[in-house]
């Protein structure tokens, strides 16, 4: 106890001195999570992230509520308007809510991820995470030895098979056959959870065993389970979000790279723009590879050859400059006409 | 004089009430002694104080001289008690065996032995000359079987004194004999016997002793020989008690009620009504005597609807009324008194009011549409309160604060007022004080007066003898004779309900 | 061709088993206490709990045997709370298991703050070394042992033990009378305190044991969530079972093998929502328990307190 | 005298769940000085203010608290009228959910009149938890199969069924929901668009009324009190079991689906693919236990579960963990199951009094 004590006296004191290299503001910020939460390692922690990023630079202390239901988004966000300047939405399901809350307060600024919401005070950052799993669907076909990949989702929604339909594109670019088991989904499994690390686990597996050797996961805390039975299998997996490599250090043997969703830089750059004053209401910020606002984790594994890491990147290219244009939903994937660059 | 058993100035108390004040009693090496008293006398808190399952909260107890502080049922064991409780204490889903030995079992290593168990169980059955199969699981069993297993069980722990609550209530006359020539063969291996009982001729016939407890205080201490029935009675109760009932002779008209043929079986899908043949006239009783389970409870519950019949008929007013509901029997004119009060009779919980008109909650004017009048049905429950002479503060506490007399008498008191043309009565004074089966008795006889057909079950031989008309012996699941009351004597009726033959009645006239 | 070369049937065995695991050890659980009498609705929390400090032990000591002790010890201290609550309190025994699935979920996430400094999930910790490498050189079961895990043969293990003590010994007839007729047994000198305090105990630590099984076996951190229903799921189990130890194990087993199906269903391209394989292994309890078992007994006195003559 | 034993018999109800919920209080502000590293004083400051603001306190989150209640009302009154019945519904959860997929969907329909509307979406809701609810009473009452496993996994049917109505046929494209039901199927925000209290919060309430009167003042009421009470008794009496049993959990599962209809077309007017239970099921075994089953009782059982719940946001915005409530919740809960030691003192109290005559 003591000892506690003097550890978190320790760290106000840092804090404090800390604090004294930081840039006055009187912004304040608030952010509500969706049902992951805290510690979801990815899609709400990024965001946090990038928080954390404005509070080690300016004198800000976000205010942090998480939503373990969804008819707590709005109340959340209606909370947080009270006491805050600018206020995040973390989630494409606050959407409705953040209407509510941000028509009735006209004066507060807002911002919303992955959905967009056509009102004066608020920012919509969406990101084109398809564009992102293309470039790993291009690794794992390209790394995958016996032609057999694997998509674990966590629940069937639109925003996930985004993640599906840019992953089944890239590899269908690289690969056509192996894209074929995936485009029937029969090498897709769902675990309708986004937290049943258990779930995640034996559905690997079963992609595991029915021959698959790459799993690219986008299911949060199910994909835990994933990197599991990847590790137990010594088989490849992808991570998702973050770049899991880091943030998941006992997987590290078996992820192949992961996708980066950069959300903490649409936090980042959104509370940045409110502080200096430079806040843009009323527009859509897309975050594409272009932007940079996903793209591929530092991280990546060294059984992923050079020539492979080069191609990703030449496909890159071709996204950025339009030669490829991405499908985000499973119908367009079937009628994606791949561009095969060598 | 040296005692096997000395209690001390015991004082008990639960909350309401004084179950024992400051009672001394004391049993001597090898006689069996009477433990006599009205319901509610506190018998079987005495008795419970001294197997240790209740703390006195004064007094003291000596074993064989020693004082022993009987903080447990254990230590009652070791000191050599063993007790038969008056609701048994039987494992219903176990074997004899396994009962027999529940807490001191043969072990083999770790492993229960249960062949040891069988063994062991044998062994000790023949020494007593009990005869029971080990194996049958105990839901399987007679209630005379129950007891054995019960007196069985305090045998094996090597009791030296045995206490037995109220063991005869189950029993025929003839079993009853065989149970005193039990005990009497006990006494001679030099056990010593408590017997809790309030059947007079009993204690005359078995005892060495009798000690009288009245509302908790011990009231006298006397040799058997030295006193008679009406004495004990007196003592008991505290005044003079009229024994027998009242009654004019039966003026019966026509048959309302008949049972045809009936066959049904039991819970465990055995046969139980081998085709049962029975005629009610209005304006008599018609008892029903035989040993518990031999198909009195399946009779009375395939009557009322609660027991699907596999064939025959059951007709009340040239009705046939097998297979209905319970629901449409009530209202053919079916009132039932049931066996089991709380079980049956009552919903505890429920005000007295509400037990008013259980059955006939849907009728006007207690509800009108499916919308209840609780101001008529309040008013109902005082009006059978009065008349019944029902002791509660009011009607709307609860069934199960009031006694068991009491509760008799409010589900005969709604029985009697669904104006019914049969009324079965299932052991209707089961349990209860003398004051209690006098009154239960007599408006019994007035309801045959009026006109209304009585069919009455009881386990009591006296019981039936003393209410009914004509008396039907029910045994193994067939009527196997029936009766003019007038001749019928204790003998006969014990013969018959043990499944032996009359010569008078193989002459005919049966029926 | 088959790379992993494992026939999806073995696969398939496998993964029910695995997936049986939790439920398994958590049925058990149930049983003791519900055989003693005492309803367990608090199975759920008991897992949950045990989850957490399985994790906790194993990142404290870096072994995860030591965790799986600390998950024991874990789950059995807070049925002691169940049990003290429900024999000498005689408190509504559902309503105390309701109250301990909250706590449970409360303070597990308290706890990850204050003790991990973190939320939602703890950091990954040793798991418990599985010799799969050995197991695949033992002959014909060799690729089927391979797929499992210690805490499946556990389970099992347990099961046969549960029912020899159940059925076999004379603690297992003393629980048994307790549970079917608590006052008979009182007058036998048996302890009806004791013996259901034991069972009770029992459950927790049993449940505690269910939840290392989910978070240090294929996984190897606690989040927040991750039991989601299985303590319930094991309380039909062992009902369905009707409550015996085998019956407890088909009952998970016939869960866990329409769980396992589900996940390779999803792959036979059946032209299916994927809602609707998720809703298999309920469907198919449902149908059995309806269709195939129909009533079940529970022990007579379950879910009664004991009020001993002194009050 | 009357009026004084009838006050004394409310202040003597009334006095446990209070100490209850003042102890369990003072039990969680350890928590918050662990977490705080704060002294007791300092703790039970800080989290009663956050509780009292987040809940009662502020106008909004009053307002937001009752929003929680209304929920609540209905999901605790199904559990309470299951468990008096003898019945353990655990699939007050699923009865819920299924109804607010099926509420949705009819309230997109269009072109219905406003008043006509509502009354479509709460009478459909209604029905889709009778049915649900219906299936497992009907297992229950004709093959004996038990009530706890069925409800169980109904929960889950439901949670997956009505993911599939909102992600499948009645998808609004692009989203995880359904689409907005139209303005005539919505409840009246009586404060405004602003506050998305409801008269959903009357109709709970009614429901209380309608559930007290028909346990307590219909036949139906008392057979299916005595069918939960005794059995056999009820049995005796000429009350058909099977049908109560059915009729017990129907009424149950509808007031849980009136519950879903008015949630979907008070407060959340589309129905979201679910990642998991929504918990009013489950709460609402909670306040129906912490109110005895009594209907009057659901109502302050909700508030007070409403209330903690509400305040979680407030507790956070302290920093102040907001499973403190929950802990909250956990040990009232556990008080009010053990008021044995309540009975047992008067008991004492009774039988020293005896003694000492
Ligand atoms: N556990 C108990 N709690 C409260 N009151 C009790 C308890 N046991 C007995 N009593 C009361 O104590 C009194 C004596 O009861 P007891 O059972 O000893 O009578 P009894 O003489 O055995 O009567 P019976 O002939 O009916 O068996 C009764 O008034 C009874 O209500
Ligand atoms: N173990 C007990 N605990 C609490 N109350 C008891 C207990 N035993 C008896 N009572 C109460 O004591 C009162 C009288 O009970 P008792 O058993 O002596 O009645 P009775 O007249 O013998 O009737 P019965 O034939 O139903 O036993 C009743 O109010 C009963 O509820
Ligand atoms: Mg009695
Ligand atoms: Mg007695």
């Amino acid at each position: 106890g003591q000892k506690q004590q003097q550890q978190s006296q320790q760290q106000e004191q840092q804090q404090q001195q800390e604090q004294a290299k930081k840039i006055e503001t009187s912004v304040k910020i608030g952010l509500a999570t969706d049902e992951g939460g805290k510690g979801d390692k990815s899609f709400n922690d990024a965001a946090i992230a990038g928080l954390d990023k404005i509070a080690s630079e300016y004198t800000v202390e976000p205010v942090i509520l998480e939503s373990k239901q969804n008819d707590q988004y709005e109340p959340n966000l209606k909370n947080l308007a009270t006491a805050n300047d600018l206020i995040f939405a973390v989630g494409f399901k606050m959407k409705d809510a953040l209407k509510k809350v941000a028509t009735a307060n006209p004066d507060k600024k807002f911002a919303i991820i992955d959905e967009t919401v056509n009102l004066p005070n608020v920012e919509s950052i969406c990101f084109k995470e398809e564009e992102g799993s293309f470039l790993m669907g291009v690794i794992a076909a390209k790394t995958s030895q016996t032609g057999k990949i694997g998509f674990v989702g966590g629940i069937d929604t639109p925003l996930i098979q985004k993640f599906e339909a840019g992953f089944i594109a890239g590899v269908k670019s690289v690969n056509p056959e192996a894209a074929k088991e995936l485009q029937n989904r029969k090498n897709v499994k769902y675990a309708n959870s986004f937290s049943d690390i258990n779930k995640g686990y034996e559905l690997a597996k079963s992609l595991y065993n029915s021959g698959c050797d790459v799993i690219y996961h986008a299911a949060g805390g199910v994909g835990l389970g994933v990197f599991n039975a990847a590790k137990d299998m010594k088989k490849w997996a992808i991570g998702v979000d973050s770049d899991q490599a880091v943030t998941v250090p006992k997987a590290k043997d078996v992820i192949l790279c992961s996708m980066l969703k950069r959300v903490d830089v649409g936090t980042y750059s959104a509370s940045k723009d409110m502080i200096e004053n430079k806040f843009k209401g009323g527009s859509t910020l897309v975050l594409g590879l272009k932007e940079d606002g996903v793209g591929i984790a530092p991280t990546v594994n060294p059984a992923v050859q050079q020539s492979t890491i080069d191609l990703a990147n030449k496909y890159k290219e071709a996204i950025i400059n339009g030669t490829i244009v991405v499908p985000s939903t499973l119908d367009d994937v079937k009628k994606f006409k791949p561009v095969e660059i060598k | 004089m040296d005692f096997v058993v000395e209690m001390k100035g015991i004082t008990k108390v639960f909350p309401g009430v004084r179950a024992n004040e400051n009672v001394n009693f004391q049993l001597k090496k090898g006689e069996i002694h009477v433990l006599l008293g009205e319901n509610g006398a506190g018998k079987t808190t005495l008795m419970n104080i001294l197997y240790g399952l209740y703390q006195p909260d004064e007094g003291e107890i000596y074993v064989k001289g020693r004082k022993i502080n009987m903080k447990s049922p254990s230590e009652a064991i070791a000191n050599g008690i063993g007790m038969v409780h008056q609701h048994f204490m039987l494992v219903q889903n176990f074997t004899v065996a396994e009962n027999i030995v529940l807490g001191k079992e043969p072990k083999k290593s770790i492993n229960l032995d249960m062949n040891k168990a069988v063994e062991d169980t044998k062994k000790i059955a023949d020494a007593y000359g009990f005869k029971i199969d080990p194996n049958a699981v105990i839901e399987d069993i007679s209630v005379g079987q129950q007891q054995k297993v019960e007196i069985l069980k305090a045998l094996y722990r090597g009791a030296e004194i045995l206490i037995l609550d109220e063991p005869t209530a189950v029993l025929t006359p003839q079993e009853i004999e065989e149970l005193g020539i039990i005990l009497k063969n006990l006494v001679k291996e030099g056990k010593s016997i408590i017997l809790i009982t309030h059947k007079l001729k009993e204690v005359m016939g078995m005892s060495d002793r009798v000690t009288i407890i009245r509302r908790g205080k011990v009231i006298n201490t006397v040799n058997t020989k030295d006193t008679n029935i009406e004495q004990l009675a007196e003592m008991m109760v505290g005044r003079k008690v009229n024994l027998v009932v009242e009654k004019k002779p039966a003026q019966p008209k026509d048959v309302i009620f008949k049972v045809e043929k009936l066959e049904a079986l039991d819970h465990r899908g055995l046969p139980a009504l081998k085709g049962i043949n029975l005629q009610v006239r209005a304006g008599e009783i018609l008892g029903i005597a035989g040993v518990d389970g031999n198909g009195q409870t399946e009779l009375l519950e395939v009557i009322t609807g609660l027991r699907k019949a596999k064939s025959g008929k059951v007709i009340i007013n040239n009705k046939d009324i097998t297979g209905k509901s319970p629901k449409e029997i009530i209202e053919s004119g079916i009132s039932n008194i049931p066996e089991d009060r709380h079980k049956r009779g009552l919903v505890l919980k429920y005000s007295l009011a509400e037990n008013s008109i259980l059955g006939m909650h849907n009728k006007k004017p207690f509800a009108n549409g499916i919308i209840m009048n609780y101001a008529k049905i309040k008013e109902f429950a005082r009006k059978l309160i009065d008349e019944f002479d029902v002791r509660t503060p009011n009607e709307d506490v609860a069934a199960s604060s009031l006694s068991g007399g009491n509760q008799q008498k409010m589900i005969v008191a709604r029985e009697i007022a669904k104006d019914p043309d049969l009324i079965i009565a299932a052991q209707p004074t089961r349990g209860l004080d003398v004051g209690a089966i006098e009154y239960i008795h007599k408006r019994l006889v007035e309801e045959r007066d009026k006109g209304r057909g009585v069919l009455l079950v009881s386990l009591e031989l006296d019981e039936v003898m003393a209410l009914s008309d004509r008396i039907a012996v029910i045994y193994d699941g067939e009527i196997v004779g029936i009766l003019d009351a007038k001749d019928a004597t204790e003998n006969d009726l014990g013969i018959l309900m043990a499944g032996g033959k009359l010569e008078s009645l193989s002459k005919g006239g049966v029926q | 061709m088959n790379n992993a070369g494992i026939p999806i049937i073995v696969a398939l065995l496998a993964s029910t088993l695995r997936l049986a695991t939790p439920l398994i050890f958590a049925a058990l659980g149930g049983l003791f206490s519900e055989k003693s009498g005492v309803v367990n609705i608090g199975l759920e929390g008991m897992l949950t709990i045990g989850a957490f400090f399985a994790v906790y032990g194993s990142f404290k000591t870096n072994n995860p045997w030591i965790g799986i002790v600390f998950a024991i010890v874990s789950g059995a201290a807070i049925a002691a709370v169940h049990a003290f609550l429900s024999i000498h309190l005689k408190a509504d025994q559902t309503i105390s298991g309701v109250a301990i699935n909250i706590f449970a979920a409360a303070i597990t996430s308290y706890l990850l703050m204050v003790l991990f400094n973190r939320q939602g999930q703890t950091d990954g910790v040793t798991s418990l070394y599985y010799p799969k490498e050995a197991m695949l050189k033992i002959p014909v079961l060799g690729k089927f042992l391979a797929e499992l895990n210690w805490y499946v043969f556990i389970a099992i293990a347990l099961v046969i033990v549960t029912n020899y003590i159940f059925y076999k010994t004379p603690l297992g007839l003393r629980i048994r009378a307790v549970g079917e007729h608590p006052k008979a047994a009182d007058t036998l000198g048996i302890s009806v305190y004791g013996i259901r305090y034991l069972c009770v105990i029992l459950s927790g630590a049993l449940a505690g044991l269910g939840g290392a099984s989910l978070s240090l076996s294929n996984t190897n951190i606690f989040r927040e969530g991750m039991v989601s229903g299985k303590g319930f799921i094991a309380i039909a189990a062992m009902i369905f079972g009707n409550y015996k130890p085998f019956g407890a194990l088909w009952a998970c087993l016939i869960f866990a093998l329409a769980d396992a199906f589900q996940i390779v269903a999803q792959g036979l391209g059946w032209p299916f929502p994927s809602e609707f394989y998720s809703a298999i292994p309920f469907i198919i309890t449902m149908i059995v328990l309806s269709g195939f078992v129909g009533k079940t007994v529970p022990p007579a006195a379950d879910g009664i307190p004991y009020e001993k003559g002194e009050k | 005298m009357k009026n004084k034993k009838i006050i004394q018999s409310a202040v003597s109800s009334l006095i446990f769940p209070l100490v209850s919920i003042i102890v369990a209080m003072l039990v969680a502000v350890i928590f918050v000085m662990w977490a705080k590293h704060i002294s007791f004083i300092k703790g039970f400051q800080v989290m009663f203010k956050a509780i009292w603001n987040g809940s009662f306190g502020r106008k909004d989150n009053f307002i937001e608290t009752l929003v929680y209640v209304i929920p609540l009302l209905f999901t605790g009154l199904a559990n309470a009228v299951a468990f008096k019945t003898g019945l353990f519904n655990i699939g007050v959860e699923g009865e819920f959910m299924i109804s607010i997929a099926v509420g949705a969907i009819v309230g997109t329909i269009q072109g219905i009149p406003p008043v006509i509307h509502v009354i479509l979406v709460l009478i459909s809701g209604t029905l889709a938890g009778v049915i649900w609810a219906g299936i497992v009473g009907y297992l229950k009452a004709k093959v004996g199969s038990n009530e706890v496993v069925n409800s169980i996994m109904m929960n889950y049917i439901a949670l997956y069924f009505s993911n599939y109505l909102v992600m499948g046929p009645f998808n609004q494209k692009g989203l995880a929901q359904t689409a907005d039901i139209q303005p005539s199927a919505m409840l009246w925000r009586f404060l405004g668009e602003n506050y998305r209290l409801n008269i959903g919060i009357f109709i709970g309430l009614l429901m209380v009324v309608l559930v007290y009167i028909f346990f307590w003042k219909t036949t139906w009421g008392y057979e299916i009190r005595a069918v939960g009470i005794n059995q056999y008794a009820a049995e005796y009496g000429g009350i058909n079991i099977k049908k109560n049993i059915i009729l017990a959990m129907a009424i149950s599962g509808g007031i849980a689906g009136l519950g879903g209809a008015v949630y979907v077309s008070g407060i959340q007017h589309h129905a979201i693919q679910m990642v998991s239970f929504t918990g009013y099921g489950f709460d609402g075994i909670a306040v129906a236990l912490l109110a005895k089953n009594n209907p009057i009782g659901v109502i302050f059982s909700a508030l007070l579960f409403g209330a903690l719940n509400t305040s979680s946001i407030s507790l956070q915005m302290a920093n102040i963990p907001k499973q403190i409530v929950f802990l909250i919740q956990a040990i009232i809960l556990i008080f009010v199951a053990s008021d044995y030691v309540y009975k047992w003192i008067a008991e004492k109290r009774r039988k020293g009094a005896l003694l000492n005559e």
